[in-house]
């Protein structure tokens, strides 16, 4: 059976470590760093391969930051 | 007496408020005091400083290019303040985070890791206050009794039971100040 | 720790799902961690992307947290003076009627000093549209409070929480501006959370539709976090405004063809 | 070419807006100035030239569609009376921050305050100052008759877009009502947009494909920015001031005395330097066209030449700041003026100059 | 006596309204000087002195409220920066044309336009010649410390109520964000409202049986009633100008050259003066404290003794014109200014005199 | 031939049943012969006579027709900047809060330059009384469209008509603050017969006294003739305006005692 | 049986004749007269002894220039 | 050529229309013209007074302290404007409403029962043509065939039928012209 698979990828130097994505991925894939950004941030990372690829975490990034892929795996 | 100050360092670095504890404790101790701070957009996430200055004279520009004591938390600040140290004149600063140390020949260099002992201590609150009191030891402008004033003036009331604490910090920081240059 | 989850395969180009539009000079924005400011920027450049109509529009950024929102949407765009957008906005219209001219305006701007123009060009029916961010606050300015503020919420101008008594009571500015025959479309929407902000975007594009339809003002009221000026983390202020906000600015249409939707 | 009518100055300024290829008015009702959006209405140009006039919510308002159709290129203008054109004080400075074209006419009226209806000469400082903050200039045209109140607005339109700034035609309540013969120029054809977009590049007409994208402001929160913003305004307005004076003389050329004067009270002066000539005074007129840029070297030669100067206007002395900031104090450079509406008559200015001037 | 603190200029406002017994503050938030209704608003003296402190919804309703409550009799202020202040032109020309006192805080910040939020002197020419239409005048003080911030507005009450005459603190982003040690004066208790009836006869109360009704306005349909009215505020401003003048000279005596300079500009000065003086340079420094009524003799005075001036200002050169104006064309005078937010530092001043001044 | 019918012999003071009020000012009215200005002046200044407030009362004339109201207004006045009454009432009712006060505007004044302040002191609940004078056109300026100006009427600004395509919809500014929390009793009432003079005035008493128990704004809409701005005769204008300015105002009380009256 | 009877009263010299006062009168008391006043307006005048003194007039007249007498006379 | 004229009288009088058939006469004559109405609230109910200059050169002031020759059509007129004629200049007045007639012994005078003849004939609406007639006697500074160019000009399209009503006017107040006082 085909199974839909998703990936993100953080920009975490424009990440301003505000935690929204991390509340809004229903997956629990994002959690924030410890290390900061040049900019002092606790920047965004993904922290498991459960993404789906449902694009919540994009959504509502107020940076803009993070890209999503989606694939079809059997 | 006259001694000008800039602190420059990150926004959140609690220099503004470093700067308004020392200028309060210099109000405590009969001096006239200028605290002239940066403002505006370049404080959100970004750079903040403040200039002091402390005298028993009546103080002409709060504005200034050029000082007797830079204190300087972080890199942004060393390349923008380390030039305008007067000669002979006092440079602290603390070394987290700083990539270029300071380069010039005709002035005093002091550093002093507050960052790092306060995060050891779990102190980042108070680290501001480790910073002042090294800048104490070198020039000690007002006297124990005044800075607990000045703290007191300062701090809203209900963080008046900190002041120990702060204090505290302050004695810390004389004893972290590390000599790098001196003339 | 991120490259352990790092190397899936389907990071190709062709399974991009979701990515930045290039209507956002690619630049940080200026807002505060978690602002919602940073979410409607982004959803009306992605409507005009996919709208294509990138060299037909014109925006007006006003004075408030969005005052450099010119600097960040792709666009051609003027910089108003504080509450005057729609001012801007019904000049430009008229003079270039086949273009595409939205106004994007905080509270303080549209309600207090602006309301005026708000309500005049809402009621000539200029065929514009009205991007109206409701944070409750002027963030700009560093947190005093705006006609929205809640009734008991504590602003810099009002520490101890506002006093009906003496503030007023908070405006429902789009309620009024509801009433008016010059509008054709008004609703209010949030974008905190994924599906709110997907419907933010729908309603969005309404608004820019009915722009091509000549049907007159089309208002999307957004109601957003200022967490700063709240004094709050960004997902505790987006909590603080579904609990606080919402039941006062209840979210939906109010408007929809030029009639006005029932209150249920 | 051209056409000759007999109109008011407000009707000129209106007509003169059509036939420069205008593309927007957009204004609110005020005495003595209204019947300039009131033959606008009536000409409906929307029908003809498809020039949009719209009467606005206030002053406030208009001054705002104005930055917003002049930072999109179009040409476009208001006009109101004293009160209403310090409502615009904020919108005037943002347009000349942003460097926007467009046309402001002030037909003046007495103040302070609501003050009176009738014609003054009292807002040259707020003209040539600067009535908003920060250092900024119009350009600013004083008419003297209804013909010129016609071809300013040409003029206007013109300079404002040489230079991206605004201008304004500083007229006032006697000129906007009289009536004069006017030679109304042919009418030009409002520009294309695409015309428009080749000619104002700096203008916000949609991005396009091959440009970056255009912002109009007038704002720079670095401060180094902002002082950029200043040191290019400054520049600019040296060029005005080399290129842009404009001024006329009148028997200036065996003048022992000079009356100095702009607008109507230039041409009461006229009648007046036929009085005093009658009685053997050597006098001429030295009337600023352009009040800002200011015909500083033209007054300071003159300065070197006669023996006095009296300045008329209906103020309480403002022009006489830049006549004597141009002249020195060298001469006798003394003012006559009246205020709140009143207008000073030919004769009550000859003996002014006999008192304070010859006689002083 | 008084109470000594370490405040920021715009706090030491706020404190010295309550203290000077203000009866009411209406304002617009506007950055660098909301802690002023921030202060307020934290302070809440409507439950103690029951002074009113009010939002307004924006600067035009701000300024219309002073309107209100000065024309009757209350003693009322705001507080803005630039772009708002010029928002309240019609409203201040409104003001004195009705011969009402109130005070005005401007905290400028870099123009034009919206600019930036630093501070700038670029609104000298809007607050002293007049930024709305008509001839008035504004009392205009130019503080230079947060001592003079707080004494200010005392003085400036005082003056307002003297002379029935709206008075403008002009300061700047910089003082209204520095914090200096202030002796605050003693609180003094706000008029009863039987105490302003007595000593505010002209104000709007309510009318009382003994005498006729009382009208605030600034209109006069009748230009020759309107004149009048603009004579008896010429002659009042006359008296101002006899009797208000304020300055400051610092080493003035020796003097060879001179730095004049008001507000922060002037304290950048006096640092410049100890690095010329270093140097051997006899410089001293005028500041004007009343930038209207401006101290014209005073400066007309020192212009016979010294052999230049330079006129040092947060701008593209306004004061200079008075100053200009005050000396005459024997001496040199120069400008130096900085602008859009930049602080000229003292040692590029002492560059700047020795170069336009002393070497030029 | 008035002499032939006046020497009936009731012609006593005790008998006078009705006379100017000493709250008028003995001089003639500035306005034009019929215009509805007079009798609303009038009948202000009777209900501030028969409350016995003359002493307690603070009125803003406008910038408008009734700019000299002050002249005519036997009590203390203040002539407000055209639009900001309501912004000087703020102030003054703040600073004198036992005292009453009343603006007396007209729709130019109220509804286009001044929407701001009317619209926040209405939302303010500033406890004042607001007078407004609508006949749907600029009189004082020489007849002028106003936001109130009907769909295809004639005046110097819309010489064919107002089209509300380009000029936008009439505005009905008083159902518009009837919406607002601040609003405490909102009506429109006419002067044109004695019937509906006699109502305008009830209702004026109701506003000022809804002051001295600090309810909020009173607003008191009067639809009135601007016979010379029409450029019809008196009794002409009064019949235009009931066929055309009732049907679209129609009169009546919008809200009583702070709550809004049902549309039948 | 006691008859009301009124009696009007008008300043001719502040009338302006705007001729409301003769439509709001139920008993046609109120015509307007052929001359003018020194202000050019043809002003009201009493024309019957109808008046009941009901006061419509007065209420109405925009410059309030009509006094109103009312009295029970046999 | 130069002649200086006002004309002053009550607002319904067609003062400010006869100053401007006379203006736009002397346009279609070629001359220079200017025409300065009184404005505002004065004119509500109250008097108007236009200034008229009619010249072969440029017009200096549209503003003036004296005439040639002054036309009143009321009291208040003559008592502001009986002064302002120049010596030697001109006069010419409708009797009616006149309590008090022209004294000054230095100018030419002449009276025009207009407003009585307009009356007569029903022609009250043009009975400022017929004071116009009266001046052109004396001052016949514009032709015939001018004066119907300039009522063409001067009357909206529609009441172009009135022009030879208002023609006859202009000849009967010819007839009508009355001298008082000639030097
Ligand atoms: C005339 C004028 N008054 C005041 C200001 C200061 N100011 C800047 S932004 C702002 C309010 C911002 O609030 P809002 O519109 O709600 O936008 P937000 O920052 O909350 O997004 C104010 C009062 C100004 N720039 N201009
Ligand atoms: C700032 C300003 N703009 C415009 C005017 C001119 N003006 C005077 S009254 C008026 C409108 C009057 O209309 P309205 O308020 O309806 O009163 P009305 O005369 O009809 O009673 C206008 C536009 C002014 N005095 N001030
Ligand atoms: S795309 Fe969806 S599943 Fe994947 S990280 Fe984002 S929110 Fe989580
Ligand atoms: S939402 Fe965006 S900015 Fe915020 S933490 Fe996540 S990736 Fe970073
Ligand atoms: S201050 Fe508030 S509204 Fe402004 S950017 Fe920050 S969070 Fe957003
Ligand atoms: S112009 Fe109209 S509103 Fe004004 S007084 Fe005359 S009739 Fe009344
Ligand atoms: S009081 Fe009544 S009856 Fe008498 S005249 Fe007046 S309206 Fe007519
Ligand atoms: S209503 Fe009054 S003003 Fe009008 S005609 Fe009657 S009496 Fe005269
Ligand atoms: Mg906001
Ligand atoms: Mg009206």
């Amino acid at each position: 059976m085909a199974k839909v698979k998703g990936d993100i990828v953080i920009n975490i130097e424009r990440c301003k470590g505000c935690e929204v994505c991390m509340t809004a991925c229903p997956f629990h894939v994002i959690a924030m760093a410890k290390e900061v950004n040049s900019k002092g941030y606790h920047y965004a990372v993904k922290v498991n391969n459960d993404c789906t690829g449902c694009t919540n975490c994009a959504v509502v990034c107020p940076d803009g930051v993070i890209t999503v892929y989606r694939a079809k795996t059997e | 007496m006259t001694e000008e100050i800039i602190i420059a360092g990150f926004g959140g670095q609690g220099v503004l408020s470093m700067g308004k504890i020392l200028a309060y404790s210099g109000v405590m101790q009969n001096k006239e005091v200028s605290w002239m701070p940066s403002y505006g957009p370049e404080m959100r996430g970004g750079t903040a400083n403040v200039t002091v200055i402390i005298s028993d004279e009546r103080i002409s520009s709060p504005i200034l290019n050029e000082f007797d004591t830079a204190i300087i938390l972080n890199q942004q600040s060393m390349d923008k303040f380390e030039k305008s140290v007067k000669k002979g004149g006092l440079l602290i600063y603390d070394p987290n985070g700083i990539t270029r140390k300071p380069s010039r020949k005709d002035i005093n260099i002091y550093s002093i890791s507050a960052t790092d002992k306060a995060g050891e201590l779990g102190l980042s609150k108070i680290f501001n206050m480790i910073v002042l009191g090294g800048f104490l030891k070198m020039k000690p402008l007002v006297n124990p009794e005044n800075i607990h004033k000045g703290l007191e003036k300062s701090l809203p009331k209900r963080h008046h039971n900190l002041i120990p604490e702060n204090e505290k910090a302050i004695e810390l920081g004389k004893s972290l100040l590390t000599p790098e240059q001196v003339l | 720790m991120e490259e352990a989850f790092a190397k899936l395969d389907i990071r190709k180009p062709e399974n991009i799902v979701y990515k930045r539009t290039d209507l956002l000079v690619d630049r940080p924005l200026s807002y505060c961690p978690g602002c919602g400011h940073g979410v409607a920027n982004r959803i009306l450049m992605e409507t005009i992307e996919e709208m294509g109509i990138q060299d037909k529009t014109i925006g007006i950024s006003p004075v408030g947290c969005s005052v450099l929102a010119y600097d960040f949407m792709n666009i051609d765009m003027l910089g108003a003076a504080h509450g005057r957008a729609p001012a801007l906005a019904t000049a430009i219209k008229r003079l270039w009627p086949d273009h595409f001219v939205f106004t994007y305006q905080g509270d303080g701007d549209l309600a207090a000093i602006g309301t005026a123009e708000t309500i005049h060009a809402c009621n000539r029916g200029e065929n514009i549209t009205i991007i109206f961010i409701n944070n409750a606050i002027y963030g700009m300015t560093g947190g005093q409070m705006a006609p929205t503020t809640l009734e008991g919420m504590r602003t810099a101008t009002c520490p101890y929480g506002r006093d009906v008594k003496i503030m007023g009571n908070p405006l429902k500015i789009t309620e009024l501006i509801s009433q008016l025959p010059g509008t054709y479309f008004v609703t209010r929407q949030s974008v905190h959370t994924p599906v709110n902000a997907r419907r933010a975007k729908k309603a969005i594009r309404m608004a820019m539709e009915n722009q091509k339809l000549n049907k007159g003002v089309s208002f999307v009221e957004i109601v957003s976090n200022c967490n700063s000026g709240w004094k709050m983390t960004p997902n505790q202020a987006n909590k603080w405004m579904e609990e606080n906000m919402f039941p006062f600015y209840p979210l939906g249409d109010l408007k929809v063809d030029g009639k006005l939707v029932e209150k249920k | 070419m051209g056409e000759l009518r007999l109109m008011k100055g407000n009707e000129a300024v209106a007509e003169a807006a059509i036939r420069a290829g205008c593309d927007g008015y957009f204004g609110y009702p005020i005495t003595p100035q209204s019947e300039i959006l009131e033959y606008l209405m009536m000409a409906k140009p929307y029908e003809t030239t498809g020039m949009v006039v719209l009467q606005a919510e206030s002053e406030v308002a208009s001054i705002n569609m104005l930055y917003g159709g002049g930072g999109t290129g179009k040409m476009v203008m208001t006009s109101s009376s004293s009160p209403g054109i310090s409502l615009m004080q904020e919108g005037i400075t943002y347009m000349a921050g942003a460097e926007l074209p467009a046309l402001l006419v002030n037909v003046v009226r007495g103040g302070p305050g609501l003050g009176t209806i009738q014609p003054s000469q009292a807002d040259y400082f707020q003209a040539v100052k600067g009535g908003g903050h920060g250092d900024y200039k119009l350009i600013v045209l004083a008419p003297a008759s209804v013909q010129e109140m016609c071809d300013f607005v040409k003029l206007g339109f013109d300079l404002a877009f040489k230079y991206r700034n605004p201008a304004m035609i500083l007229s006032d309540g006697a000129i906007g009502q009289m009536m004069e013969k006017v030679n109304l120029f042919d009418p030009i054809p409002r520009r294309t947009n695409e015309e428009l977009i080749s000619q104002c590049p700096w203008a916000a007409t949609g991005k396009k494909k091959e440009r970056d994208h255009i912002i109009i402001t007038s704002l720079d929160l670095d401060p180094a920015g902002q002082e950029k913003v200043n040191l290019k305004l400054q520049a600019k307005y040296k060029q005005m001031e080399e290129n842009e004076v404009r001024f006329e003389e009148i028997q200036c050329d065996d003048a022992e005395y000079l009356f100095v004067a702009f607008g109507l009270s230039a041409r009461i002066c006229q009648k007046s330097i036929e009085l005093a000539r009658e009685k053997g005074i050597k006098i001429g007129l030295f009337r600023p066209i352009t009040l800002y840029p200011f015909p500083t070297k033209q007054i300071a030669a003159l300065a070197k030449k006669v023996k006095g100067m009296l300045v008329v206007e209906m103020n309480a002395g403002q022009m006489i700041e830049d006549v004597r900031l141009s002249a020195g104090n060298q001469i006798k450079i003394e003012h006559y003026g009246r205020f709140g509406g009143i207008i000073p008559t030919p004769d009550e200015v000859v003996r002014a100059l006999e008192q304070k001037i010859i006689g002083g």
